[in-house]
C-alpha cells in the first residue's frame, strides 16, 4: 500500500468514525443523563454523574414504562400483522388480475399512500370516537393498519409482479385454488419482502406518535412515545426520569437490533428492490 | 392411451386475434410438436389445453370429452415449462407429489409415483434436494417427472429445452424421444425451434399468425411443404427462394425468367399456374444447388461456413439474389459435401436445376415440387 | 365444474381478498379525506355545531396567510435538505463501507443505522437537552473551546432552528437510507467494476459510470421517502421548536394542528389539510411517471 | 349542501360504528367518567374520593382517567363533540370553558348549585365567578394556581439583599445579583413553550393598566378604534424588555425550557424565580427549603393595585350529554367539600377552592401555608391572558411576547400586531 491510499484509507475511517461519534455522543447522554439528578444535568451537563443514581429508572417504570411497552409492543405487532395479511392478499389480487377495474383500484392505493395522516386527523378522530374505539388498542391498530396498507400494498405489488408466473400456473395444474397458491406457493417465497414491511412497518407504528397521541389518551392504554411525552405534564418535568424512561424504551429495541443487526440490515434492504 | 383433439379453436385478447380457428387431432400415443415463429399463437395454444388461458370458442376434447372449461387440474395434462417453475420451497421429492398431494390421495401412493417417475429420469440421489442445488439439466429433469407423477393423458411441453446449452438440448432430445417411447404417451411439444421439431416429432404442427400452415410427419413437410411460409420455416439453412416471372405456358409446363441472369427453366406445374406474365418464386434447398446436372451459374465465394466433412457455401451469384433469405445480402446458399477452402472472392458456381426445384405462386401455395418428391 | 360458476367463483375470491384492504383504506383514509374536502368549505369549530359555509373563503385565506407560505416553505425547505443531507450523506457512507474501508464496515453500519430504531419523540427530547442555550452541553463544548453560541439558542433562532431540524433528521434517517443504497451497491454486479477498470474508469469514474446508475433506482426511493417525510413531518417539529420562535418553523402539518386543536379553526385546518394533499398527490404523480419511464 | 355538516358528523360516526359492531350495553349501576389532568397526586386522591363517595352513592362508580398537559384541550374538545366523551372534567376558567359552555357542550350548573351541600354553598363567590358567563354558572371550581416572585432566602441573607418594592427596584438587584457573580442568571425564565413570559405579561399589564384597564381590551367589548390602543400595553412590554437588559433572564429565553429554569432555581444556581404556586411540591422534592416568596412588585406610575395578584381558577365542569347530571354534580360538589378540599391539599399541594379546614391539613410546608395566606388577602385575581382571551388572540400575544424578547419586534410593533388581531376577532364576532 503506498503513501496516497492509505492516506485515503485514513480519510475515509475518518468520515466515518466523525458520524459516529455524532451517532453515538446523544445516545450517550441519554444514558448518562438517566443517572444524574436534575441539577447536576443542567448545572453539569458535560460531566459524569456523581453516583450511580438508580431512583431515576425507578421514577420511569412507576410511571409506567413498562405498560407502555407492552402496549407499543401490543398494537405493533397486531398492526403489522394486519397490514401484511391485508395488504398481501389485495396486492396480489391486483397484480394478477387483468380487470381494468384493478388499474383503477390500484391507482386509488397508490393516491392513499400520498394521503398524510394530519390531513385526515380530525375526520379520523371523529369516526374512530363515534366507533367507541378511543383509548382502546383496536382504535389505533385499525388506523395504523390503514395509513400501512398503501405502502406496503405498493411494495407488495411490486414484488408479485417479478414473482414467476409460471409457478402459480404450474400450482394451477397441480390443483391448487386461487386462494392455494397464495398461501401454498407465493407466500413461502415472498419472505424478504414481508420481512422488509414488516421492519419497515414496525419501526413507524412504534414510533407514531400523533395519532396516539389523539387517540390513546387514557394511561393504561398509552403507547411509549406518548407515555413518554406525557413526563412532561403541565408543569414540571422530571428530566432524569424522561431520560431513564427512554433508555429503558430504547435499550431493548438496540440490543435487539445490535444482535440481529445482519438479519435486519438484509431483510430491509429488500425495500430498495 | 387417450387423443387429443382441437376442434376450431378461436382465442382473442381485446382487438387482437391471436387463435383464428385452430383444429388437427394428435393420435393416442403421438409426440405433436407446435412450431411457428414467435407470436404464431403456439404457446397461447398449448397454454389453452392446459387450462391456463380460456378460449373464445371452439373444443378441446381428451378422448372425445370436451374439457374446454374444466379447471385446469381436471383436465388429466401436465406441462413442463420452459423456466422449469419447480417450487423453491420445496424438495424435488415434494414438487414432485405436489399434484397428488393437492389431489388428497394417500402418502404412499405418492412416494410410490414419485419413486417410480425419479427411477425413469434417473434423480433418485436428489430428490431430497432443494430445486437450488441443481443444474439446469437436472431441474429440467425434475420438472418432467413432476409431470410424469401425475400420471397424465396428454404431456405439454413449453419449449422445456430452451433454456439449456447445446450439448444438453440434443441429450435432452434424446431422452424425451426415449421416454416418450417407453411411456407411450401422448405429448403436446411447443417449440420455436424446427431442429427439436424436426428431430424428435412424429407429427409437427406450423402454426404462423393464429393459424395452421400445415400438419404431417417430419419429413412429409421437410419434402412437400404445402406453401412458402413452411418450406422456409424448415430445414437448416433456409431454402433459397428466387423471384422470378413466367415468361411462357403450356398446359402444365411454364418457363420461368429469372432477373439478371438470362435462364429460362422448364418447371411442370402441379396446378393453375399464374398464367404468362404473373410472377412466380422458385425455392431451391442447399442441398439442391450443388449438384452436376442444370444451368451453372458462376459467382464467387461470399461466405464459407466450414463444418468439417462438409460445407456450407454463401456464393454472390452477381444479379441472381435470394430473398427473405438468412444473409441480408441476398447471397445464396448452397451445400457441398466436401471441404471447401474458404476464401473470400474465390470464383464458384451453382447449379439450377429445374427437376430440384419448388415454385410457389403469388398466394405463396406451392405450385411445383421437385420431380423426385 | 362449469365454466362461469369456476369464474364466479374465482371473482367472488379476488373480491374476498381485496375486501380487507380496501375496506381499512376506504373508511379510515379515504372516507376521511373526503370529509376533510367537504369540511375545507365550512367555517366551524371543534365544538362548535354551527358550520358556516364559505365556499373557498378558507383557500383565499391561505393564499393570504403568510404563515401558511412560511410553513410550506418550510416543508420544502425540509425535503430539498433532508434529500441533500440524508440521501447525500448515506450514499457517501454506503460507498465508502461497500468498496473504501476493509475493516469495521459492521461496526460502522450498526452503529449509524442505530438512530433509526429510535422513537422520534425520543430524538426529540434528547435533542432538545443537547440544545439548551444554559444548560446544553453543545453550549458548554462551544464555550469550552472560546467560541460564542448564538444569542437566540439553537432551537430559538429563526435563522438557525431549521437546520437544526436538519441535523436532528439527518441524524436519526442518514442510517436508513445508507442501507437503502447499500443494498443497491451490492445489487451491481462485480464484472461491472472490472470491465469499467478494464475500459479505464476507476475510482471516482467507475463511480459516476457504474455506480450511480447502477443504484439509480435505490436513489429514487430514497428521495422519495425524503419527500414523504418532508411532507408528513409533525413529531419533530412538535416536540422541538413547537413550530416557533414566532411561527418561524412551522411546518403544513403542525401548523394544521395549530388551526384545529388551539386555535380551532377547523375548517381553515380542513383546507390547509387538503392543501397538503394536493401536493403530496402531487409528488406520487410525479413519483410514478418517473418510476414509469425508468 | 346545507345537509352536509351534519352528514360529516354522521357519515364518520355511522361507519365506524358499523365496523364496530358494537353498541353501549345498558348498566344498571351509574358510572361518571371523570377526565383530567395528570398532576402530581391527582389520581391517589380521585380514588380515595371515590371510595369515600360510595357509601354514600353505592349505585355510582368513578371511572377516572389522567392526560398529559398538551393533549388534553384536543382530546376533551372532540370527546366532548363525539359520543365518548367524559361525563365530567377538568378545565381552566376562561376562554376554554367559556367556549364548552357557548357551544352547549358544558351542563348549565345554576339549578344545582344552591341545594343543600352544593357546591354553591362551599365555594366562595369569586371562585364561582370565574365561571359564571352570561349571569350562568358552567363549573364547579376546585382549586386556583397563583404566581409570586420566589427567592433563595439564604442568598439575600448571605449577600444583604432585600424584597424590592417597586419593578424598578427589581432590575437593579437582578445588577446587584450580576455584580456578585456574572454567571448567575438571577431569574430564569424559560419561555421555549411560551407560557412562562405570558404569566409575565399577565402581570405587568396589571401593574401598567390595573384589571379594570385590560378587562375591556381582553374581553374585546371595547370599541374598535380603542381596542389595545391604552399605551400601557407597550410599557409592559417595556418593562420586561428593561429587566432583561439589566441582566434578569438567561441567555436566548424563548430556547430555555422551563423545566431548566424552575431547575436552575430549585437547584440553587439561581437566587430568583417568577413561577407558580404549584412550584413549591418542586423544591420540596430538591430539598430545598430556604424560600421565600413576593408578589410581582408593581411600577412606578402603574394604575396597578399591590393587592391584585395572579389567580387562575381551575375547576370541573359537566358535559352537556352526561346521562346521570344529579350524580355527576354530587360527586363535584363533593371533591369541593370541606374534607375532601382538606384531603385535596394533601394530596396535591394546590390551592383550594374551599379553604374551610387548610389549617387541619398534615404534611403541608408553612411555605405552602404562607402562599395560601397571602392568597386570601388579594383584593383583586387576575385571570391569565392565554386562557382568558380569544384563543386567536391569545395565540398572537403568546408569539409577540416571544418576538420582544428577541427583539425581533419593538413593543410598540408588539401590540400593534396584537392589536390586528384583537380588531379581526371583534369584527368577525359582531357578524
Amino acid at each position: 500500500m503506498n503513501g496516497r491510499t492509505r492516506l485515503v484509507a485514513i480519510g475515509m475511517h475518518l468520515i466515518l468514525t466523525v458520524w459516529t461519534i455524532f451517532v453515538v455522543a446523544p445516545i450517550g447522554l441519554m444514558l448518562i443523563s438517566a443517572f444524574k439528578s436534575q441539577a447536576e444535568i443542567f448545572t453539569k451537563p458535560l460531566s459524569l454523574p456523581g453516583s450511580l443514581n438508580l431512583s431515576a429508572f425507578q421514577r420511569a417504570w412507576n410511571i409506567g414504562i413498562g405498560s407502555f411497552m407492552l402496549n407499543s409492543l401490543l398494537v405493533t405487532v397486531l398492526s403489522v400483522a394486519v397490514i401484511i395479511t391485508t395488504s398481501g392478499l389485495a396486492a396480489y389480487v391486483l397484480a394478477r388480475s387483468e380487470a381494468k377495474v384493478m388499474k383503477w383500484l390500484y391507482i386509488l392505493i397508490i393516491a392513499s399512500f400520498a394521503i398524510p395522516v394530519q390531513s385526515v386527523l380530525v375526520p379520523l378522530y371523529q369516526m374512530v370516537s363515534g366507533g367507541h374505539m378511543l383509548n382502546s388498542q383496536l382504535g389505533i391498530v385499525l388506523p395504523y393498519a390503514a395509513f400501512g396498507i398503501p405502502f406496503t400494498t405498493v411494495l407488495f405489488y411490486a414484488f408479485f409482479l417479478e414473482f414467476p408466473r409460471e409457478l402459480e400456473e404450474a400450482a394451477r395444474l397441480d390443483g391448487c385454488s386461487r386462494l392455494q397458491i397464495f398461501f401454498r406457493i407465493v407466500v413461502p417465497l415472498s419472505g424478504p419482502v414481508v420481512a422488509s414491511a414488516a421492519i419497515f412497518q414496525a419501526v413507524f407504528n412504534w414510533n407514531e406518535f400523533l395519532l396516539a397521541l389523539m387517540m390513546l389518551t387514557e394511561k393504561s392504554v398509552r403507547t411509549l412515545p406518548v407515555g413518554i411525552y406525557g413526563l412532561t405534564t403541565q408543569y414540571s418535568s422530571d428530566w432524569p426520569a424522561i431520560m431513564a424512561a427512554l433508555t429503558i424504551a430504547t435499550l431493548p429495541l438496540l440490543i435487539l437490533f445490535i444482535l440481529a443487526q445482519r438479519h435486519f440490515v438484509r431483510s430491509l434492504a429488500g425495500l430498495g428492490k | 392411451m387417450p387423443s387429443l383433439e382441437i376442434d376450431n379453436v378461436k382465442k382473442s385478447y381485446d382487438n387482437f386475434q391471436a387463435l383464428k380457428g385452430v383444429s388437427f387431432r394428435a393420435e393416442p400415443g403421438e409426440f405433436v410438436v407446435m412450431v411457428g415463429p414467435s407470436g404464431c399463437g403456439k404457446s397461447t395454444l398449448l397454454r389453452s389445453i392446459a387450462g391456463l388461458e380460456t378460449i373464445s370458442s371452439g373444443a378441446i376434447r381428451i378422448d372425445g370429452r370436451d374439457i374446454a372449461h374444466d379447471d385446469p387440474s381436471q383436465r388429466g395434462v401436465a406441462m413442463v415449462f420452459q423456466n422449469y417453475a419447480l417450487y423453491p420451497h420445496m424438495t424435488v421429492a415434494q414438487n414432485m407429489g405436489f399434484a397428488l398431494k393437492m389431489a388428497g390421495r394417500p402418502k404412499a401412493e405418492i412416494d410410490a409415483a414419485v419413486q417410480r417417475a425419479a427411477q425413469i429420469l434417473r434423480i433418485t440421489e436428489h430428490l431430497e434436494k432443494k430445486p437450488k442445488a441443481l443444474s439446469g439439466g437436472q431441474k429440467q429433469r425434475v420438472a418432467i417427472g413432476r409431470a410424469i407423477t401425475r400420471s397424465p393423458d396428454v404431456f405439454l411441453f413449453d419449449e422445456p429445452l430452451s433454456n439449456l446449452d447445446a450439448a444438453l438440448r440434443s441429450q435432452m432430445r434424446i431422452e424425451l424421444g426415449r421416454l416418450h417411447a417407453e411411456l407411450k404417451a401422448t405429448m403436446v411439444y411447443v417449440t420455436h425451434d424446427q431442429t427439436e421439431a424436426m428431430t424428435m416429432a412424429s407429427r409437427i404442427v406450423v402454426l404462423n399468425a393464429g393459424q395452421i400452415e400445415q400438419t404431417g410427419s417430419p419429413l412429409e413437410l421437410y419434402n412437400r411443404p404445402t406453401n412458402r411460409f413452411v418450406a422456409g420455416f424448415l430445414g437448416t439453412p433456409r431454402m433459397n427462394f428466387f423471384a422470378g416471372r413466367v415468361v411462357r405456358q403450356t398446359g402444365h409446363s411454364v418457363s420461368v425468367q429469372l432477373p439478371g441472369v438470362d435462364i429460362n427453366l422448364e418447371l411442370t406445374l402441379e396446378g393453375e399456374g399464374p398464367g404468362v406474365g404473373g410472377e412466380i418464386v422458385l425455392g431451391a434447398r442447399p442441398e439442391a444447388l450443388g449438384g452436376e446436372t442444370g444451368i451453372e451459374i458462376a459467382g464467387t465465394t461470399a461466405v464459407v461456413e466450414n463444418l468439417g466433412r462438409e460445407a456450407l457455401v454463401y456464393v454472390d451469384a452477381g444479379a441472381l439474389r435470394t430473398f427473405d433469405s438468412e444473409s441480408q445480402e441476398g447471397y445464396v446458399a448452397v451445400h457441398r459435401s466436401f471441404q471447401v477452402e474458404s476464401r473470400f472472392g474465390a470464383p464458384t458456381s451453382i447449379r439450377l436445376d429445374a427437376s430440384r426445384l419448388y415454385a410457389f405462386g403469388p398466394d405463396g401455395r406451392t405450385i411445383a415440387f421437385p420431380h423426385s418428391l | 365444474m362449469s365454466h362461469s360458476s369456476s369464474r364466479m367463483l374465482d371473482r367472488w375470491m379476488s373480491a374476498g381478498m381485496l375486501a380487507p384492504a380496501l375496506l381499512l383504506v376506504g373508511v379510515l383514509v379515504l372516507i376521511p379525506s373526503v370529509l376533510a374536502v367537504v369540511g375545507s368549505f365550512y367555517e366551524f369549530g371543534i365544538t362548535s355545531q354551527n358550520w358556516v359555509f364559505v365556499g373557498l373563503g378558507n383557500y383565499a385565506r391561505a393564499m393570504a396567510d403568510p404563515i401558511f407560505w412560511t410553513a410550506l416553505k418550510n416543508n420544502i425547505f425540509l425535503i430539498i435538505g433532508s434529500i441533500i443531507t440524508q440521501v447525500g450523506l448515506g450514499t457517501l457512507f454506503a460507498a465508502l463501507l461497500d468498496r473504501g474501508v476493509r475493516r469495521g464496515n459492521t461496526f460502522y453500519r450498526t452503529m449509524i443505522f442505530m438512530p433509526v430504531i429510535i422513537s422520534s419523540i425520543a430524538v426529540a427530547f434528547v435533542w432538545i437537552l443537547i440544545f439548551d442555550p444554559n444548560v446544553g452541553p453543545l453550549n458548554a463544548v462551544i464555550k469550552g473551546v472560546g467560541l460564542t453560541p448564538p444569542r437566540l439558542g439553537w432551537l430559538g433562532d429563526p435563522n438557525i432552528s431549521l437546520y437544526m431540524l436538519l441535523v436532528i433528521a439527518a441524524w436519526q434517517n442518514v442510517g436508513f437510507q445508507m442501507v437503502l443504497v447499500l443494498a443497491g451497491l451490492q445489487a451491481i454486479p462485480k464484472e461491472l467494476y472490472e470491465a469499467a477498470a478494464l475500459d479505464g474508469a476507476k475510482g471516482w469514474r467507475a463511480f459516476v459510470h457504474i455506480t450511480l446508475p447502477g443504484i439509480r433506482n435505490v436513489l429514487m426511493v430514497g428521495t422519495l421517502i425524503c419527500i414523504i417525510g418532508g411532507l408528513k413531518v409533525f413529531d419533530l417539529v412538535f416536540v422541538t421548536t413547537g413550530g416557533g420562535p414566532a411561527n418561524a418553523t412551522q411546518v403544513i402539518g403542525s401548523y394544521t394542528y395549530l388551526q384545529a386543536f388551539t386555535l380551532g379553526n377547523m375548517g381553515y385546518a380542513d383546507a390547509l389539510s387538503v392543501i397538503l394533499l394536493v401536493v403530496a398527490l402531487g409528488f406520487g404523480w410525479l413519483q410514478l411517471t418517473l418510476s414509469r419511464r425508468g | 349542501m346545507l345537509m352536509m355538516p351534519r352528514m360529516r358528523a354522521l357519515v364518520a360516526a355511522a361507519t365506524l360504528a358499523t365496523l364496530a359492531g358494537g353498541s353501549a350495553l345498558a348498566q344498571d349501576a351509574v358510572t361518571i367518567k371523570m377526565w383530567t389532568l395528570d398532576n402530581t397526586g391527582y389520581p391517589e386522591f380521585i380514588a380515595q374520593a371515590a371510595e369515600e363517595f360510595k357509601k354514600t352513592h353505592p349505585n355510582v362508580t368513578i371511572e377516572h382517567q389522567t392526560f398529559p398537559g398538551d393533549p388534553y384541550k384536543t382530546g376533551l374538545q372532540v370527546a366532548l363533540v363525539g359520543s365518548d366523551g367524559p361525563d365530567v372534567f377538568f378545565n381552566w376558567s376562561g376562554d376554554d370553558a367559556k367556549r364548552l359552555a357557548k357551544d352547549g357542550l358544558a351542563l348549565d350548573l345554576t339549578s344545582y348549585a344552591d341545594a343543600p351541600g352544593a357546591f354553591g354553598t362551599t365555594v366562595g363567590s369569586g371562585y364561582l365567578d370565574a365561571f359564571r358567563y352570561d349571569g350562568k354558572l358552567y363549573g364547579v371550581p376546585a382549586d386556583a394556581v397563583s404566581k409570586f416572585v420566589f427567592y433563595n432566602t439564604a442568598y439575600f441573607a448571605e449577600h444583604k439583599l432585600e424584597v424590592p418594592k417597586t419593578l424598578a427596584e427589581l432590575g437593579t438587584l437582578c445588577k446587584s445579583i450580576r455584580a456578585i457573580d456574572p454567571n448567575t442568571v438571577p431569574m430564569p425564565l424559560g419561555n421555549k413553550t411560551r407560557w412562562k413570559a405570558i404569566h409575565w405579561m399577565t402581570m405587568l399589564n396589571e401593574r401598567e393598566l390595573g384589571v379594570a384597564g385590560t378587562a375591556p381590551d381582553y374581553d374585546l367589548s371595547r370599541p374598535a378604534d380603542a381596542l389595545y390602543t391604552d399605551a400601557g400595553y407597550a410599557k409592559a412590554f417595556q418593562d420586561l424588555l428593561d429587566l432583561q437588559d439589566a441582566g434578569c433572564f438567561e441567555e436566548a429565553p424563548n430556547a430555555t425550557d422551563y423545566t431548566v429554569a424552575d431547575t436552575m432555581f430549585s437547584s440553587q444556581a439561581s437566587p430568583m424565580e417568577f413561577c407558580g404556586s404549584w412550584c413549591i411540591s418542586g423544591f420540596e422534592t430538591a430539598g430545598f427549603t430556604d424560600v421565600g416568596f413576593f408578589r410581582l412588585p408593581v411600577v412606578d406610575g402603574g394604575r396597578g393595585d399591590a393587592g391584585a395578584n395572579f389567580l387562575v381558577p381551575e375547576g370541573f365542569q359537566v358535559s352537556a350529554k352526561t346521562a346521570h347530571p344529579q350524580e355527576a354534580v354530587d360527586w363535584l360538589s363533593f371533591l369541593v367539600s370541606d374534607d375532601q378540599a382538606a384531603k385535596f391539599v394533601e394530596y396535591t399541594k394546590f390551592m383550594p377552592s374551599n379553604a374551610t379546614k387548610i389549617d387541619t391539613v398534615e404534611g403541608v410546608s408553612p411555605l405552602f401555608k404562607a402562599l395560601a395566606a397571602d392568597v386570601a388577602t388579594f383584593t383583586q385575581g387576575v385571570n391569565v391572558l392565554d386562557v382568558l382571551l380569544d384563543a386567536a388572540v391569545s395565540e398572537a400575544y403568546l408569539n409577540a411576547t416571544v418576538e420582544v424578547l428577541n427583539r425581533t419586534m419593538t413593543p410598540d410593533q408588539a401590540v400593534e400586531a396584537i392589536r390586528k388581531v384583537a380588531l379581526e376577532v371583534q369584527a368577525k364576532a359582531a357578524s
